[in-house]
């Protein structure tokens, strides 16, 4: 299959922006022009529609296959989601026109605003910013809040502490925001080792990150001494809320303790990844943190009319350009709006269950290293598969493919060894989990009868295991053009 | 209430069965009583019927009739409809990152065009596969030089978007490293002073062009001057200008970084955008974000992949070169489905239409007593000085149907008077007219 | 101006040298210079931006902020939007009729499955792919009959959609069919007279369920009598109402035929709709249109096929049951995904809901001074007579932001103070007291 | 792969209407509701999207593949036709409010108003009714109209005359409208005979229907012979439209003589044809037949605005509800709309230009009957190749299927033995043209070397030559519920 490039014809137009008045360009002087000509390529609008539809025809995606992607929550994005962000009243409006005249824009600051509470209810939080564009962003913000608190309060800090199953853009972010970071292992039950974390504490922490429930997909049972030990310290408490999903109505991290939670509105609220992104890292924050957060924010006036609030001097400034990701806004208010209180504890309740079933049902054919209840996702570890008959989780991985299943996440968390971590999400079927089930028990016994079946795996796709070493030593990041 | 689970009675009962517990409470065990909600207080749910309704409603008290003439790093482009149609495929935009690559060489595809296409128009040599917008770009691209030469002073002028310079600003707050912002002269860069500034302490120098007030300039001699300190040369650029504008690659930029919302974007009140970034050969290695190259599969055929994933999170955890993880894809695919669509030539015709109208409206405003166009060369925004305070003329004119423009005073002081005008592609001659002659009613 | 074709100027050149001709006039050389046209007069072309515009602007140009409570055969029904998802697939909406079966399985399937999704609701065996709308199939039902009986007349009563006997009456007008209308006796079917004219020259009888005024009846009894005397039975039905409603099937019709519009499709200003069909049997060999079946390929799968294709005009020419050839294929898909969405449960719901909203509204109306509402069962549609004219009466309404009702005058005679008003699940409560409130000040 | 009702589960919800309202349904006798349910399936949300997404693949379509179906211009539907079609001003309007108040509808009467001009304006007419639903309902239409003048002439007309090659909805639609069919078999040059013509012709033939460009894709050279014979007994001349594409801006049926041409919109004028409809079959007549059209039309009074005309009592009635498919009428004008004038034209030409560009290619690898230049679309028989190595039209479709390629028109016209009626279209490039070519050259090359390989064609589809026989006898039309 062609590259766009390589479908290149010179002189063919596809959409075309109409007639260049005469004198364009003139009034600038030649030494403000490019001289090189740009090398886009030249096809028409069929082709170009012909050309990104077969592209699309080479994906996995939520809306054709199972895509049990651990840590992800790759749930169904309702399409409605998609009607509403569509809406001309959304799509169409500047967003300097809330600083212009708010009254043209009520309708998506008071979208801000609702979602905001919302998702300071559903946390238990005081404050929210809508600005973060991922959960990293997220991530980012909440080092930054965490930072200007201590800078507030005169205290001098310098770590941050984050367990070794967390996502690595706990430790990333951390060190974005000039903290170094404690490392601390889990323990037997895959929490955090609550002794190892006593140990480290100090007055130098700034804060703890813990995801909850954790990348193992249990929640943990001690949570409540890691918070008591890290306020004796004035550590924050920030809970990488990215699995959110398992605990709806459940449980809040303002009510366990938590003074910052990120969380993922394109994993919990249904917002679609779009192959990478964009999606949305609301971050909300306790009472004492407040005053910090970005700005500008969207404020309710007495009137009830909308506007913005930059804040009283406190505010750590501006981590994106206005209010986030709007469109990704849209979609999750418009979820939690058809879901309502009921349907956001039903999500969580299906998402457990279905995970708890996949556990059962498989383990008897993979290693469970954290063998007990878990909740949206449970981790399995292919190193039986590995040790009696070399298979590794990416022969898994690759086999999965070839019967249709998009594979879960494989060697994540780090702290599992030859990790298959399954999130099958709340809206899959009871059928579809069977399917997958099934499929990994066929896979299991072909690793005993046949490995090498699964090593050749997958015989039916566009491609089968791209040689990666080559990808980074050649480096070959653009088309010949 | 709407719901996704699909668990009719019977599923739940022979899943818990299977499982071996009684409820599915029981599954929450490890949630002690005192965890449990304070307060859970949400509405109950509505049907997609009753969602519409209201959505149409709430959308509704936007207001989508004024005729825009804002900009400020954010524009009115025309969209071809196609972008939509592809966008809206599911296959593109309910799967994940291409963690996968032989379910997923849709979305690399994509992604190795998309790079191709960033680095010919910036003429640079490459460029990621996308950053969060803008503003969070530059800071990147600051930390790249911060990395790269170990100096901790960035020279910032004050032409680069406001917007931009308060996220960085954020960003630089608790590591070390300082900012020093470079007053403009007559609203264009000061060359003497940037110059003056450009010392050995210095780890990068950034600017824009065209700049927040719309005013193009050729800075090749510039980062040549800052090559020569082994300074960073940092072009904020926007896109669309880039049909006609000198390139950052023939600057001679080291790294351009830039808003990507004009390719194919709606405005959308703020996102979601695209940061573009595009370096210099010699920075490869150290761009953040994904990156997808070519390579071959095991029968010998092209397939592309994430590569350099050694400088990411997930492998280098607190050492990572960014915490960046997801990312704009989808914006990105929407950029280079844009580009694909207008090529080569439609995007050369774009910027001078948007030129071309520009120009037709800064002749119709400076043809209106009392309002005097700021000297400079433009490419689709300019800076007027209008006889009353800006902020509150532009009220008034929403009153008549324009949004006419940004208050240079929201960002900038002693400016109280300036308005920045933007024109695009979208703007036809008759409504130019037409705005022109309702900004010469409303000063008289 | 816009343009889809991709020749550059070598193509052309390349493909004329290949063809030995000079120009591309060269190959209009059998169009004599007499034939030219007198005249082309049409506007120059205009690129997408301006069409976007000009096109957003004129069906601005049209009113949708009206509550509406017209019907008339045609209703203001929720579509849930994966209907627009799914019949906006390219692979959908840019296929021609599935004629290669090996490139069409994706349409045939979803044609067996509306085939049996529109049997299913209507009770009877047999469904076709589609027809045009509900007046055409109508036609076709009736041309079913008298090819059936050799009979010439067919009794239809005028509870029947007036547009359905408009166009049934046009196709009559050049064959030996005889259309005889039987008067209704207060909004409902006169049984007495129906049964003495069905005679045994009589063909067929056509009945609706409900009627134009919403009056639900059990035909039953009245079909049964019809087939002691050999006449076909043909019920008009509305596809939502067999939700509740009893089904043609039970009633023993032998063909049921309606305007499937409110199976996912928009109001649209008039189409496309979707004319539904659906059989006994007996009749399965005589329908018109494309017809799904079911068989196997040679490797023993299941396949899906166009099948009956003996009976259709492109094989047997003069002599087909039908001139059809081009139908509504998509908009049967659109019908089948909202059945498949909305489910055995959502239809049946939905059709409670409707229900009870008009009833909701009866009441409101009833309520009022001067407004009396006509007896009789109904299921989502009702008349009111009021005290002053109709048509004027909803004409004022509509300058309060309400689209009142169907005036009958427009269909029928003395009938000046009768409206129409339908109820569907999206009208809420709350807007149908609103209306009753405005209603009862516009009377007063 | 399964039905639908295969992945029912009882229970299951998809998208919920709401709660019912208590007492719903009660106003009604019991004798009057349905006894026995009905058997919808049950399934989620993402399952059905699953599920049609899934079928949607199994397609072929102008937007994923070359589709060069003879007679059904297959031309690409451009997106702004979709997006303009979308536009809630132009789906959300009930057409009774035309009636009720036509001032609430005038973005819709202007168009339906607009387009009729236009297309007048193309065809050389004087009337145009949009009401045909497709081009066979706009056959009935004319001939109706046929009927109509006849009746108030006083004119006693029997007959109807077709040329073989016609499409088979001609005389389907002459035999529905009462007429008697009297068939002409075409002369050397793929037109229909004049002297065979000529003898048929008598003072009871209402009409002649002539496809223009007919559809052997010639332009019939003496066709102003035929207007002059139809006249001399008062026989009208109906233009089958359906290959309008060929001839835009080079020749009006209208300046030619005839009386009656129907279009087709979903093939001229780029509506999607939606995998078999919905279509638009627009009719324009000449002078003399204005007074007949249907009812109700639009009209545009002297202030400039829109209403309903229901015309002086002469119209034949109603062919349709309303207005015909307002939403493909909407798409044809936007089409319209953007292409102007020349680009019309230039649809044609191009549309020409690659019909004789693939007859020139091809006539050295398969028998051309009519050997000579074409309009836009040039039929092949594969007589040869049944001659010399058994394969038939069939197997050469189902080779293309194999190689990507959507097959031409096989088997029709029916003058031609094992026909293969090609029409590329003029938004094809040169490019996809000549794979096309490629394509077909290698399969007459197999024919030669391994007709077996085609005879087995298609090996890569999800089926592979169904039993159409069995399918017809065993007559299984619905699903087992
Ligand atoms: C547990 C966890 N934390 C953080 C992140 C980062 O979120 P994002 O990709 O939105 O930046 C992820 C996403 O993969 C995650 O799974
Ligand atoms: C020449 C010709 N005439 C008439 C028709 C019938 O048109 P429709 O399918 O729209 O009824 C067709 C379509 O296949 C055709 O090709």
């Amino acid at each position: 299959m062609k590259l766009i490039f390589e479908k290149s014809v010179p002189g063919r137009i596809g959409v075309d922006p109409g007639a260049v008045p005469a004198g364009a360009g003139d009034s600038l002087d030649l030494k403000y022009l490019r001289a090189i000509d740009n090398c886009l390529p030249e096809l028409s609008e069929l082709d170009v529609m012909r050309h990104y539809i077969r592209l699309s025809q080479l994906n996995f995606s939520v809306d054709t296959h199972f895509y049990p992607l651990g840590s992800c929550t790759m749930k169904y994005n309702p399409k409605v989601n998609e009607a509403v962000a569509a809406l001309p009243g959304f799509t169409g409006v500047h967003p300097f026109m809330a600083y212009l005249d708010p009254a043209t824009v009520q309708g998506s600051l008071e979208l801000v605003y609702r979602l905001s509470s919302f998702l300071g209810e559903i946390t238990g939080m005081k404050g929210v910013t809508t600005q973060p564009y991922a959960g990293a962003h997220g991530e980012l913000t909440g080092i930054f809040l965490m930072a200007a608190y201590h800078r507030a309060k005169g205290n001098k800090k310098k770590y941050v502490i984050v367990p070794d199953e967390a996502h690595g853009t706990n430790p990333a972010s951390a060190a974005m925001g000039g903290y170094s970071v404690i490392s601390i292992p889990v323990d037997r039950d895959g929490g955090m080792n609550v002794d190892a974390f006593r140990e480290k504490m100090t007055d130098e922490v700034a804060g703890v990150m813990l995801t909850l429930p954790n990348t193992l997909g249990t929640f943990h049972r001690r949570i409540c001494d890691i918070v008591q030990i890290a306020r004796e310290h004035d550590a924050l408490l920030y809970n990488d809320g990215a699995n959110l999903n398992a605990i709806l109505g459940k449980t809040r991290p303002g009510d366990i303790g938590f003074d910052i939670v990120h969380m993922n509105l394109h994993k919990t609220f249904s917002t679609p990844h779009g192959g990478g992104g964009p999606g949305a890292g609301v971050v909300a924050v306790s009472d004492k943190l407040v005053k910090f957060l970005p700005v500008p924010n969207v404020a309710r006036s007495k009137d009830g009319s909308y506007g913005l609030d930059f804040g009283d001097g406190n505010s750590i400034g501006s981590m994106a350009s206005f209010f986030g990701n709007f469109a990704v806004l849209v979609r999750a208010y418009t979820y939690i709006m058809m879901l309502g209180k009921e349907g956001l504890v039903d999500v969580s309740e299906k998402a457990v269950l279905n995970a708890n079933y996949i556990r059962v049902k498989l383990k008897p054919y993979y290693d469970l290293p954290y063998d007990r209840v878990c909740m949206h996702e449970c981790v399995f570890s292919a190193r039986r598969q590995v040790q009696k008959n070399g298979i590794h989780a990416i022969d898994i991985a690759k086999a999965l493919i070839e019967r249709g299943f998009h594979p879960p996440t494989i060697y994540f968390p780090l702290v599992v060894d030859e990790a298959l971590m399954i999130e099958p999400t709340e809206t899959e079927s009871k059928e579809t989990i069977d399917e997958f089930i099934a499929a990994m028990i066929e896979i299991a016994g072909l690793a005993e009868t046949d490995p090498e079946a699964l090593r050749k795996a997958p015989g039916n796709t566009p491609v089968s295991r791209p040689d990666e070493t080559r990808a980074a030593r050649e480096l070959k990041l653009t088309c010949n053009l | 209430m709407a719901g996704y689970t699909p668990h009719t009675k019977d599923d739940v009962r022979n899943m818990l069965d299977v499982i071996g517990v009684k409820s599915v409470e029981e599954l929450f065990s490890d949630i002690p009583p005192e965890l449990r909600p304070k307060s859970f207080d949400l509405p109950a749910g509505i049907t997609e019927n009753e969602a519409l309704k209201a959505f149409n409603g709430l959308s509704g008290r936007n207001r989508t009739d004024l005729v825009s003439f804002v900009g400020g790093g954010f524009y009115d482009h025309f969209i071809p409809s196609a972008v939509d149609s592809i966008s809206s495929r599911s296959e593109f935009f309910t799967a994940y990152t291409p963690y996968q690559p032989e379910a997923s060489q849709g979305t690399l595809r994509a992604i190795m065009e998309y790079q191709s296409m960033i680095a010919s128009i910036t003429g640079l040599d490459y460029a990621n596969a996308s950053l969060y917008d803008g503003g969070t770009a530059l800071y990147e691209a600051i930390a790249i030089a911060v990395h790269a030469n170990g100096r901790r002073k960035v020279l910032v002028d004050r032409g680069v978007n406001p917007l931009f310079r308060n996220i960085i600003r954020t960003y630089i707050l608790n590591i070390d490293v300082v900012i020093e912002e470079v007053d403009l002269k007559d609203l264009r860069s000061d060359r003497e002073k940037l110059r003056s500034l450009l010392d050995d302490e210095t780890s990068a120098l950034v600017v824009q062009n065209p700049n927040f007030f719309g005013m193009v300039d050729d800075y090749e001699e510039v980062f040549e001057f800052a090559r020569s300190k082994n300074i960073v040369s940092i072009l904020v650029f926007y896109p669309l200008s880039l049909g006609l504008l000198k390139t950052p690659g023939e600057m001679k930029a080291d790294i351009a970084v830039g808003e990507g919302q004009s390719l194919g974007l709606p405005l959308s009140f703020g996102g979601p955008y695209l940061g573009l970034m595009a370096v210099a050969k010699k920075f490869v290695r150290k761009m953040p974000g994904r990156i997808v190259g070519e390579t071959v599969d095991r029968d010998g055929r092209r397939a592309f992949v994430l590569t350099l994933q050694a400088r990411e999170q997930h492998i280098r955890r607190e050492k990572a070169s960014s915490n960046i993880c997801s990312n704009q894809a989808l914006c990105a695919l929407r950029a280079v489905v844009y580009l694909s669509l207008i090529g080569k030539e439609g995007f050369r015709k774009t910027a001078l239409i948007n030129n071309a109208r520009a120009e037709y409206c800064k002749k119709a405003l400076k043809a209106i007593r009392g309002i005097s166009v700021k000297e400079g060369p433009t490419f689709n925004e300019f800076a007027v000085e209008l006889p009353v305070p800006a902020a509150a003329f532009i009220k008034k004119m929403i009153g008549t149907g324009y949004a006419a423009g940004l208050a240079a005073s929201l960002f900038y002081e002693n400016m109280d008077r300036i308005m920045i005008v933007s024109v695009t592609e979208k703007r036809s001659e008759a409504e130019i007219t037409a705005f022109a002659d309702a900004v010469r009613k409303a000063l008289s």
